[in-house]
Protein backbone atom coordinates (compact mmCIF):
# COMPACT_ATOMS: atom_id res chain seq x y z
CA UNK A 1 0.00 0.00 0.00
CA UNK A 2 4.62 1.67 -2.33
CA UNK A 3 1.39 2.37 -4.17
CA UNK A 4 1.11 5.71 -2.39
CA UNK A 5 4.66 6.48 -3.44
CA UNK A 6 3.83 5.47 -6.98
CA UNK A 7 0.93 7.86 -7.18
CA UNK A 8 3.09 10.60 -5.68
CA UNK A 9 5.84 10.14 -8.18
CA UNK A 10 3.26 9.93 -10.95
CA UNK A 11 5.67 14.64 -9.97
CA UNK A 12 6.03 13.24 -13.45
CA UNK A 13 4.10 18.20 -12.93
CA UNK A 14 7.35 17.91 -14.87
CA UNK A 15 5.45 17.56 -18.12
CA UNK A 16 3.48 20.68 -17.29
CA UNK A 17 6.72 22.41 -16.50
CA UNK A 18 5.06 23.07 -21.68
CA UNK A 19 8.97 26.38 -20.12
CA UNK A 20 8.42 26.37 -23.87
CA UNK A 21 6.12 29.39 -23.71
CA UNK A 22 8.45 31.11 -21.30
CA UNK A 23 9.44 31.92 -26.55
CA UNK A 24 8.69 35.02 -24.51
CA UNK A 25 12.34 35.37 -23.52
CA UNK A 26 13.55 34.95 -27.06
CA UNK A 27 11.00 37.44 -28.34
CA UNK A 28 12.23 40.01 -25.85
CA UNK A 29 15.80 39.21 -26.77
CA UNK A 30 15.33 39.96 -30.45
CA UNK A 31 13.00 42.88 -29.84
CA UNK A 32 15.47 44.54 -27.50
CA UNK A 33 17.71 44.99 -30.50
CA UNK A 34 15.13 45.75 -33.16
CA UNK A 35 13.35 48.45 -31.25
CA UNK A 36 16.57 50.34 -30.73
CA UNK A 37 17.46 49.92 -34.40
CA UNK A 38 14.04 51.31 -35.33
CA UNK A 39 14.56 54.22 -32.97
CA UNK A 40 17.90 54.99 -34.56
CA UNK A 41 16.40 54.83 -38.05
CA UNK A 42 13.67 57.24 -36.99
CA UNK A 43 16.33 59.49 -35.49
CA UNK A 44 18.35 59.46 -38.71
CA UNK A 45 15.28 60.13 -40.85
CA UNK A 46 14.14 63.08 -38.74
CA UNK A 47 17.67 64.43 -38.67
CA UNK A 48 17.85 64.30 -42.47
CA UNK A 49 14.42 65.88 -42.78
CA UNK A 50 15.37 68.69 -40.39
CA UNK A 51 18.52 69.56 -42.29
CA UNK A 52 16.84 69.45 -45.68
CA UNK A 53 13.87 71.46 -44.52
CA UNK A 54 15.99 74.12 -42.81
CA UNK A 55 18.24 74.36 -45.86
CA UNK A 56 15.25 74.96 -48.13
CA UNK A 57 13.84 77.40 -45.63
CA UNK A 58 17.01 79.48 -45.48
CA UNK A 59 17.19 79.65 -49.26
CA UNK A 60 13.55 80.69 -49.48
CA UNK B 1 17.61 -3.53 -2.82
CA UNK B 2 13.86 0.35 -2.83
CA UNK B 3 15.15 4.32 -5.63
CA UNK B 4 15.91 6.05 -2.36
CA UNK B 5 19.36 7.04 -3.55
CA UNK B 6 18.02 8.23 -6.88
CA UNK B 7 15.45 10.42 -5.17
CA UNK B 8 18.25 11.82 -3.02
CA UNK B 9 20.04 12.81 -6.19
CA UNK B 10 16.92 14.40 -7.63
CA UNK B 11 16.54 16.47 -4.47
CA UNK B 12 20.13 17.67 -4.83
CA UNK B 13 19.57 18.55 -8.45
CA UNK B 14 16.43 20.47 -7.63
CA UNK B 15 18.24 22.45 -4.97
CA UNK B 16 20.80 23.37 -7.56
CA UNK B 17 18.04 24.37 -9.96
CA UNK B 18 16.50 26.51 -7.27
CA UNK B 19 19.72 28.45 -6.85
CA UNK B 20 16.49 30.08 -10.78
CA UNK B 21 17.27 32.80 -8.28
CA UNK B 22 17.80 33.93 -13.58
CA UNK B 23 17.87 38.58 -10.79
CA UNK B 24 18.91 38.83 -14.41
CA UNK B 25 15.33 39.21 -15.58
CA UNK B 26 14.57 41.88 -13.03
CA UNK B 27 17.73 43.75 -13.87
CA UNK B 28 16.75 43.68 -17.56
CA UNK B 29 13.35 44.98 -16.65
CA UNK B 30 14.82 47.87 -14.67
CA UNK B 31 17.42 48.61 -17.30
CA UNK B 32 14.85 48.93 -20.05
CA UNK B 33 13.00 51.48 -17.95
CA UNK B 34 16.03 53.43 -16.76
CA UNK B 35 17.75 53.60 -20.11
CA UNK B 36 14.57 54.68 -21.84
CA UNK B 37 14.07 57.46 -19.32
CA UNK B 38 17.70 58.47 -19.74
CA UNK B 39 17.31 58.55 -23.52
CA UNK B 40 14.20 60.71 -23.21
CA UNK B 41 15.97 63.15 -20.87
CA UNK B 42 19.03 63.34 -23.10
CA UNK B 43 16.88 63.85 -26.19
CA UNK B 44 14.88 66.66 -24.60
CA UNK B 45 17.86 68.47 -23.14
CA UNK B 46 19.86 68.16 -26.35
CA UNK B 47 16.89 69.52 -28.29
CA UNK B 48 16.65 72.57 -26.05
CA UNK B 49 20.41 73.07 -26.09
CA UNK B 50 20.54 72.88 -29.91
CA UNK B 51 17.93 75.59 -30.37
CA UNK B 52 19.57 77.79 -27.74
CA UNK B 53 22.98 77.34 -29.22
CA UNK B 54 21.77 78.16 -32.73
CA UNK B 55 19.98 81.25 -31.46
CA UNK B 56 23.15 82.55 -29.84
CA UNK B 57 25.16 81.61 -32.87
CA UNK B 58 22.88 83.48 -35.24
CA UNK B 59 22.94 86.49 -32.97
CA UNK C 1 13.60 2.96 2.61
CA UNK C 2 9.96 3.68 1.82
CA UNK C 3 11.66 7.90 -0.38
CA UNK C 4 8.44 9.42 0.84
CA UNK C 5 12.34 12.86 -0.61
CA UNK C 6 9.28 12.81 -2.83
CA UNK C 7 7.57 15.36 -0.62
CA UNK C 8 10.63 17.55 -0.86
CA UNK C 9 10.66 17.18 -4.63
CA UNK C 10 6.99 18.05 -4.91
CA UNK C 11 7.43 21.12 -2.74
CA UNK C 12 10.45 22.30 -4.69
CA UNK C 13 8.71 21.73 -7.99
CA UNK C 14 5.74 23.72 -6.81
CA UNK C 15 8.05 26.46 -5.66
CA UNK C 16 9.85 26.45 -8.99
CA UNK C 17 5.39 29.59 -8.92
CA UNK C 18 8.49 30.51 -13.15
CA UNK C 19 5.15 32.25 -13.31
CA UNK C 20 9.65 35.20 -14.10
CA UNK C 21 7.30 34.94 -17.00
CA UNK C 22 5.35 37.99 -15.91
CA UNK C 23 8.61 39.91 -15.44
CA UNK C 24 9.65 39.03 -18.97
CA UNK C 25 6.25 40.02 -20.31
CA UNK C 26 6.46 43.30 -18.46
CA UNK C 27 9.92 43.89 -19.93
CA UNK C 28 8.52 43.25 -23.34
CA UNK C 29 5.62 45.65 -23.00
CA UNK C 30 7.92 48.27 -21.51
CA UNK C 31 10.26 47.85 -24.41
CA UNK C 32 7.44 48.31 -26.89
CA UNK C 33 5.73 51.25 -25.26
CA UNK C 34 8.86 53.12 -24.27
CA UNK C 35 10.24 52.69 -27.76
CA UNK C 36 7.07 54.07 -29.29
CA UNK C 37 7.21 56.91 -26.78
CA UNK C 38 10.80 57.68 -27.70
CA UNK C 39 9.97 57.67 -31.39
CA UNK C 40 7.13 60.11 -30.79
CA UNK C 41 9.42 62.30 -28.69
CA UNK C 42 12.06 62.30 -31.41
CA UNK C 43 9.47 63.40 -33.95
CA UNK C 44 7.97 66.06 -31.68
CA UNK C 45 11.35 67.49 -30.72
CA UNK C 46 12.59 67.70 -34.27
CA UNK C 47 9.43 69.38 -35.52
CA UNK C 48 9.54 71.79 -32.58
CA UNK C 49 13.17 72.60 -33.32
CA UNK C 50 12.46 73.38 -36.95
CA UNK C 51 9.48 75.56 -36.05
CA UNK C 52 11.49 77.41 -33.39
CA UNK C 53 14.36 78.12 -35.73
CA UNK C 54 11.98 79.28 -38.43
CA UNK C 55 10.35 81.51 -35.86
CA UNK C 56 13.73 83.00 -35.00
CA UNK D 1 5.50 -4.87 -9.93
CA UNK D 2 4.68 -1.85 -7.79
CA UNK D 3 8.32 -1.48 -6.82
CA UNK D 4 8.28 3.01 -8.78
CA UNK D 5 11.84 2.57 -9.90
CA UNK D 6 10.92 3.14 -13.54
CA UNK D 7 9.05 6.33 -12.73
CA UNK D 8 11.87 7.56 -10.52
CA UNK D 9 12.04 8.96 -15.72
CA UNK D 10 11.76 11.82 -13.27
CA UNK D 11 15.52 11.93 -12.93
CA UNK D 12 16.04 11.98 -16.70
CA UNK D 13 13.50 14.72 -17.15
CA UNK D 14 15.23 16.61 -14.38
CA UNK D 15 18.51 16.52 -16.23
CA UNK D 16 16.79 17.86 -19.36
CA UNK D 17 15.28 20.66 -17.35
CA UNK D 18 18.77 21.58 -16.20
CA UNK D 19 19.98 21.69 -19.81
CA UNK D 20 17.09 23.84 -20.94
CA UNK D 21 17.50 26.09 -17.96
CA UNK D 22 20.10 27.96 -22.52
CA UNK D 23 17.27 29.94 -21.08
CA UNK D 24 21.88 32.55 -21.55
CA UNK D 25 18.94 34.10 -23.37
CA UNK D 26 18.13 36.19 -20.33
CA UNK D 27 21.72 37.31 -19.92
CA UNK D 28 22.05 38.12 -23.58
CA UNK D 29 18.89 40.25 -23.39
CA UNK D 30 20.30 41.99 -20.38
CA UNK D 31 23.57 42.74 -22.13
CA UNK D 32 21.85 43.78 -25.32
CA UNK D 33 19.66 46.25 -23.52
CA UNK D 34 22.74 47.73 -21.86
CA UNK D 35 25.02 47.99 -24.87
CA UNK D 36 22.39 48.99 -27.38
CA UNK D 37 21.13 51.68 -25.04
CA UNK D 38 24.63 53.05 -24.57
CA UNK D 39 25.11 52.92 -28.32
CA UNK D 40 21.80 54.69 -28.80
CA UNK D 41 22.79 57.45 -26.38
CA UNK D 42 26.05 57.86 -28.26
CA UNK D 43 24.23 58.13 -31.58
CA UNK D 44 21.74 60.63 -30.17
CA UNK D 45 24.54 62.88 -28.88
CA UNK D 46 26.59 62.53 -32.05
CA UNK D 47 23.50 63.28 -34.10
CA UNK D 48 22.79 66.58 -32.40
CA UNK D 49 26.42 67.67 -32.55
CA UNK D 50 26.41 66.85 -36.24
CA UNK D 51 23.27 68.92 -36.78
CA UNK D 52 24.90 71.95 -35.18
CA UNK D 53 28.06 71.48 -37.20
CA UNK D 54 26.09 71.05 -40.40
CA UNK D 55 23.99 74.16 -39.87
CA UNK D 56 27.01 76.25 -38.94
Amino acid sequence: AVNVLNSKIGIREQKLMDEATFDASEAVNSRAMWWIVIQLIVLAVTCGWQMKHLGKFFVK
Amino acid sequence: VLVEEITDEIVDELTYLKNEELDTNESTNRRVRNFSILVIIVLSSLGVWQVNYLKNYFK
Amino acid sequence: AVIDNLNKITKTLNYLAEWNMSTVNSTESRLTWLSILIIIIIAVISIAQVLLIQFL
Amino acid sequence: SAVLSKLTEVKDEQSYIVIRETHNTAESTNDRVKWWSIFQLGVVIANSLFQIYYLR
